[in-house]
């Protein structure tokens, strides 16, 4: 079971490959400018031989772990305490949908302005943008209780926090699996974006170097990397969410002969 | 009618439940108002929909009521009190789908504070007491409908409390399980003493069960009547479901409950209440 | 605040002072790699930590807060930034145009094949540019300007430098003001040049200068000067040896060996030529790029 | 009335106090890059008139419609599917991560490379960003229809795409709206990143200038538009959900209720 | 055993049926075999959790045996078959609360593609026959438990199929409205003559109703026993339930399940198949 979807996965990957290789060689962009597979595979080569590449990988991982972490505390911790004390939903909507949409690149010269081109300025971004993801998610998560369980819960004098912790959390869960997953990216995607435009140490600033030595193939190379990042990271949040979700209808849909 | 404080374990004052919302409002309790004295079990029967979990749900303190009161000990309840153990009547629902059959009925228990060892022999007696011993490792979602409405009696019983309310607990189950349930019912509460409020369609099930059973009138809902059964205290399946006096009880709350659905009340619901002795049958 | 530039501060230890640099990845500043790897700035007590942005976004912030003691802009921006009482102060000169026609390291080019051969037959087409507002804007208009054409008929349109290759190639843009290394690729994909735009604002150009902010220059003025000769020095050792500061460029770049080889150096000398600056600004201030006219003697040196 | 004006006051309140604490705290201030509040609002009017509204707001929001719309109708179309059919899923689902991973301002120049520089590459861009959570909610949303529910519809012969419209997707419904929530401020923030890509005028490009002419009010007053414009969406957005999933908002508030 | 094409409506052959997952494997069917002919009204009664739903799932096409099969006229059943209607033991899941009842009620007619004044005439008849009428335009939550399994019945008597497969219909609603729908059932099975199969826990429900009562055996599930209650076709309340032979025939079956739940079947299951003669009572 596990092997198939793993090897189906594996076609899926291989497919995309192809075209990327194709593309190119049919003539549909000219290879200069999108350049085949095959000839980004080289680069990545000799990226990863390069060991400056692993400092930046590492540097761009600390990042994105250090700024998911933060992001999905806060976002959990706010999400469930706005849901759960009456009226503070009401009162936070407004400031949350105004604050939500303000776009990180704008937040750049702030996070300079505070903290310079050190990982903090990187962080701050990163927990900026990743926190919302978290918290809508778990606002919706939270008011998908079934309200007959919750009246069991409170029948059985189940107090807030244990109804917090039975009942609500598991409910929210599947949610924030989701926003999980979601922010997991956007913390990489602004890691990686915040080191191209900041110029803090990372993967960002390598690509940044690429793209301005027209060093195309480097370039797709290192984009690459992030998509794997990506993809490892989803592997590895997919299996989380299999463990903490065994009960939920998603998952145990497929385990049923 | 004015109100004076209660003696019983249970008051219901006045009682009106309206629910309004997307673009309906029921009236779905009127004016209802009856005692549940303290070690009594009462049977509540009448026709669908006429507001019994309704009532049930203000009296544990789940709903707020529109108007009047319930005290539970003379004392007003707002919200779930302590030692008061719940059975749905969407079973399915009450369960816990994370959790499973054993963690079900522990939760309760964990959180009224008991040992490690004493939740685990108190699961595992309301689990056996239900013939369930054997799914205790299983996901509610994994079990049939009737199995599933055990495990709610089961995770009542395990709460050993003092005030048991029920609704509909045995609809679900078949008549053999059914009938040992009710002995186990029976056999409860007059070995712990506990108060219970049952909620039946089952006429036979409401008389052998209960020392009284309250009828319910049809929509907008009054006390129709309140029936004392006056069957012997040790009661078994053969011999009390074949005594006359248990026939002529159930014909009349059959009668009574006809009469509700019609909605033409025999006695007027204010005389009910006080209607103790046995009705001519 | 006014404190925020206190956990930026300078350290200096034993004679030896740190300062941050913040720098774009370009050739541009190849002198201070050179000047650094020469052992120029430890000469003068100077030990640098150099930070890599994109651009002038995060520097220009960074500078005035105090994150890094300096940076690196091209004049134009200092001059917008100054007359928005953005606090900056150029310190030293940091590239020059070629001041040779078709032989500068930025061009206004057009792809292979291309009907045009000269700016003002750019009149309703699309020219890409790196930053709208800015010199590279100012400099296409006068190239216009000066072929006889109306530079407030041509379509400029905003497109990061190495994004203009493919969309030139595309046929995106019609012409598109470039500078290295892109300029090498458009070359090397047969287009042509019509115009060095930076050569027609004025001769030997002085287009972009390190920086610090006002009030470092108040409080250190003796790092200020350090930095001002070192800088100089590394200028003038660069302008010497073309080939090191080539071989120096792959440290910090990835451009390949290949069009490295072919790319068109900037000039380096050690002072900023103020006249050119002077022509410049009045051909800023033409295009409306200022909010009140930038005071060239607090700015400079 | 008295509802509406409760209402009033929770949108209000904590706004109103953040701005003071803002106003307070940098009303002495003179850091070029952080202006008093009294400069940024008193810049508001002069930056945002009718006629750079009409130039700039409107070019933008229809971009971003466009985009958002397209995200909306490609990501509840293929989260159906992918939700749906699990052999789909694990042959889609690495590829699809991998892209997601992809941060948007190295993806414009490949996007541009296919789409131009014109207005269809910025409703791509903002297309390609918003679809991941509108695709991943509506992904498990529609994975967790009830099974007794699915059933029901199964043996009443619903299937196919009467399945879809009156079972799956209101079942998953509201996941997806989750989604679409998230997505609508991750829409703005990518009508800015698009906007930095040979625009010539939108919210985002403005914003982008003021902020590289080192005109810092200007572009906290954009912050403020940005943030502003998010705002009126987001209540466009709950009017439209609270009709959409009125029956659930009513069978949730059921136990709300009777707290 | 070989099997050989039936000439019933239903053909249910060596039905097997093994639950996997999360740690846990039930046999929930072992080995079922019998037969509904056409327009036969069958009873199902057994202990709770003996698999009553899924060999009733099995049956609509919504499960896939372990082994055996089920066929449909002499077609194995794959998937749900055109024509049938389930009505689930979960009512108050199988409603959908995005619906309101009426529509509810409507969408499969839909599906079914008929036209817009014929679909309100079926679904203001059933919701009437069920006694909702007033019901269609509110939302499923908002209804009792017995409100909303008597939408989903409605639902099943709109669809107008040939083959009706009832779980536990009538668990949720009182003892009158019980009685009303049985006899609206037993109506509708003679005017239409449509093959129904009926699975209940109450005994005297099962001896009213059917034309045959099949009593399973407690897990792992066989056929127990086979019953032909030899009642007048013309049946009502008042005095089929009170006739001797209705008395005998509910004993009987009472008997049956208590042996089933001990697990001491009387008869062989295989010989039960063929008994087809009313037992000694
Ligand atoms: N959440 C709700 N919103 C609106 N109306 C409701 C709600 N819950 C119940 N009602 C209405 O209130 C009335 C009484 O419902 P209730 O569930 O108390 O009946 P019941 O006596 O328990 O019926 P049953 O025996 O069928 O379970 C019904 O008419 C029902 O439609
Ligand atoms: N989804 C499932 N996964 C695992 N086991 C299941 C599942 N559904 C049912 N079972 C098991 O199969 C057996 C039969 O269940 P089924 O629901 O068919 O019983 P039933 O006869 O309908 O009982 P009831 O009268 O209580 O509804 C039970 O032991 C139950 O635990
Ligand atoms: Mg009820
Ligand atoms: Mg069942």
């Amino acid at each position: 079971m596990k092997g198939l979807n793993l090897a189906l996965g594996a076609a899926g990957l291989a497919a995309f490959l192809l075209l990327g290789e194709a593309v190119p060689r049919l003539g549909l962009v000219k290879d200069a400018y999108f350049p085949p597979t095959s000839r980004i595979a080289g680069a990545l080569g000799d990226e990863l031989a390069d060991s400056a590449f692993w400092t930046a990988l590492g540097d761009t991982l600390t990042g994105w772990a250090v700024g998911l972490a933060v992001a999905a505390c806060a976002g959990v911790v706010a999400g469930v305490v706005i849901s759960v004390v009456p009226y503070l939903r009401e009162a936070t909507a407004s400031t949350i949908e105004f604050l939500r949409p303000i776009p990180s690149v704008a937040l750049i010269p702030l996070a300079v302005l505070l903290y310079g081109t050190e990982l903090r300025s990187v962080l701050l971004l990163v927990v900026y943008a990743s926190f919302w993801q978290i918290l809508i998610q778990t606002l919706y998560g939270v008011q998908d209780v079934d309200p007959v369980a919750e009246e069991t819960a409170r029948s059985y004098g189940l107090g807030t926090w244990a109804r917090i912790r039975y009942v609500l959390w598991p409910t929210a869960l599947p949610y924030v699996m989701t926003g999980l997953r979601l922010a997991a990216a956007v913390a990489l995607i602004l890691t990686i974006t915040a080191e191209l435009v900041i110029g803090a140490p990372g993967l960002g600033a390598r690509i940044a170097v690429a793209q301005t030595s027209q060093a195309v193939p480097d370039m797709y190379a290192l984009i690459v990397v992030t998509g794997v990042l990506g993809l490892l990271i989803n592997v590895g949040a997919r299996s989380v969410e299999r463990r903490a979700l065994a009960w939920h209808q998603s998952v145990r849909g497929e385990v049923a002969v | 009618m004015t109100f004076v404080k209660g003696q019983g374990m249970l008051d219901v004052r006045g009682l009106k439940k309206v629910y309004e919302g997307s673009g309906r409002r029921v009236e779905a309790v009127r004016d209802l108002t009856f005692t549940v004295d303290a070690g009594e079990l009462v049977c509540l029967v009448g026709p669908s929909g006429c507001g019994k979990t309704t009532l049930l749900k203000c009296m544990g303190g789940l709903l707020t009521p529109t108007a009047g009161e319930v005290l539970l000990q003379g004392e007003r309840v707002t919200g779930p009190p302590p030692g008061m153990a719940f059975v749905f009547q969407e079973y399915g629902r009450s369960l816990f789908p994370w959790m499973r059959v054993g963690e079900n009925v522990e939760l309760p228990l964990k959180q009224k504070g008991l040992s490690r060892s004493r939740r685990r022999e108190l699961v595992a007696d309301a689990l056996r007491s239900v013939g369930l011993a054997d799914a205790a490792g299983a996901y509610p979602w994994q079990l049939s409908g009737g199995m599933q409405q055990r495990v709610a009696i089961a995770r009542a019983l395990a709460y050993e409390p003092q005030v048991l309310l029920m609704d509909e607990p045995f609809a679900a189950v078949d008549a053999q399980t059914r009938a040992d349930l009710e002995d186990l019912v029976r056999g409860l509460w007059r070995e712990r003493g506990i108060t219970i409020l049952f909620v039946t369609h089952d006429i036979d099930e409401a008389v052998y069960l209960g020392e009284r059973v309250v009828v319910l009138s049809a929509s907008p809902t009054v006390v129709q009547e309140q029936l004392k059964v006056d069957l012997p205290d040790d009661r078994d399946q053969l011999h009390t479901r074949v005594a006359p006096r248990f026939a002529e009880l159930r014909t009349h709350v059959y009668e009574q409950i006809q009469a509700a659905k019609r909605g033409t009340p025999r006695d007027a619901p204010e005389d009910a209440v006080k209607t103790d002795a046995p009705p001519p049958a | 605040s006014d404190d925020s530039g206190s956990s930026g501060k300078a350290s200096s230890s034993g004679g030896v002072t740190t300062v941050k640099l913040g720098l774009i990845p370009i050739v541009d500043v190849a002198p201070i790699h050179l000047g650094q790897k020469q052992g120029i700035y430890e000469k003068h007590g100077l030990k640098l930590t150099i930070s890599t942005a994109q651009g002038g976004a995060a520097i220009v912030p960074g500078v005035v807060s105090g994150q890094f003691q300096f940076g690196f802009s091209n004049v134009t921006s200092l001059m917008v930034a100054q007359s928005n009482n953005v606090p900056v102060k150029a310190v030293v000169n940091g590239i020059a145009s070629t001041g040779v026609k078709d032989k500068d390291f930025a061009a206004l080019m057009v792809k292979k094949g291309s009907p045009i051969t000269s700016p003002e037959q750019l009149e309703g087409k699309r020219v890409a540019v790196n930053t709208l507002k800015n010199i590279n804007e100012t400099a296409v208009r006068e190239s216009v300007r000066k072929a006889g054409g109306d530079p407030d008929k041509v379509k400029l349109i905003e497109l990061p430098f190495d994004q203009m290759p493919a969309a030139l190639d595309q046929g995106q843009i019609d012409a598109a003001c470039v500078v290295e290394p892109a300029t090498a690729s458009i070359r090397s994909q047969g287009g042509v040049e019509i115009a060095s735009p930076l050569v027609d604002i004025a001769p030997d150009l002085t287009v972009a200068m390190y920086f610090t902010s006002q009030r470092y220059a108040q409080q250190n003025p003796e790092v200020v000067k350090k930095f001002q000769e070192a800088t100089a020095e590394s200028l003038a050792y660069a302008e010497a040896h073309p080939d090191e500061a080539r071989a120096v460029v792959t440290t910090y770049t990835k451009i390949p060996a290949a069009v490295l080889e072919q790319v068109v150096l900037p000039k380096w000398p050690a002072e900023a030529n103020r006249a050119s600056i002077e022509a410049l600004m009045k051909l800023g201030e033409q295009d409306g790029l200022f909010k009140t006219t930038p005071d060239l003697d607090k700015l400079l040196p | 009335m008295r509802r509406f004006l409760l209402r009033l006051v929770f949108v209000l309140t904590l706004p109103a106090i953040l701005l003071a604490v803002w106003w307070a705290a940098s009303d002495s201030s003179t850091d070029v890059y952080w202006p008093p509040l009294r400069t940024i609002l008193k810049t508001f009017p002069d930056v945002w008139t009718v006629e750079r509204l009409r130039t700039d707001a409107v070019p933008s929001i229809l971009r971003l419609s466009a985009g958002y719309a397209t995200a909306a109708l490609v990501g509840v179309a293929l989260g159906t599917v992918i939700g749906s059919y699990r052999r789909v899923r694990a042959v889609c689902e690495p590829v699809l991560e991998f892209l997601r991973a992809v941060p948007p301002p190295v993806l414009v120049p490949v996007i541009m490379l296919f789409a131009g520089i014109g207005h269809t590459m910025k409703i791509l861009v903002i297309a390609i960003g918003c679809v991941w959570p509108i695709l991943l909610n509506t992904v498990e949303g529609v994975r967790a229809v009830d099974s007794v529910m699915a059933e029901t519809a199964r043996s009443y012969g619903v299937t196919g795409l009467a399945r879809l419209r009156h079972v799956v997707l209101p079942s998953a419904s509201p996941q997806i709206f989750a989604g679409l929530r998230q997505a609508l401020s991750i829409g703005i923030i990518l009508m800015v990143i698009s906007e930095m890509f040979a625009a010539s005028n939108g919210l985002g490009f403005t914003v982008v200038q003021f902020q590289r002419g080192f005109a810092i009010p200007d572009m906290w007053t954009g912050i403020l538009v940005l943030g502003l414009l998010g705002f009126l969406l987001s209540v466009v957005f709950q009017l439209v959900e609270r009709r959409v999933l009125g029956w659930y908002h009513g069978l949730r508030a059921t136990t709300r209720r009777s707290r």
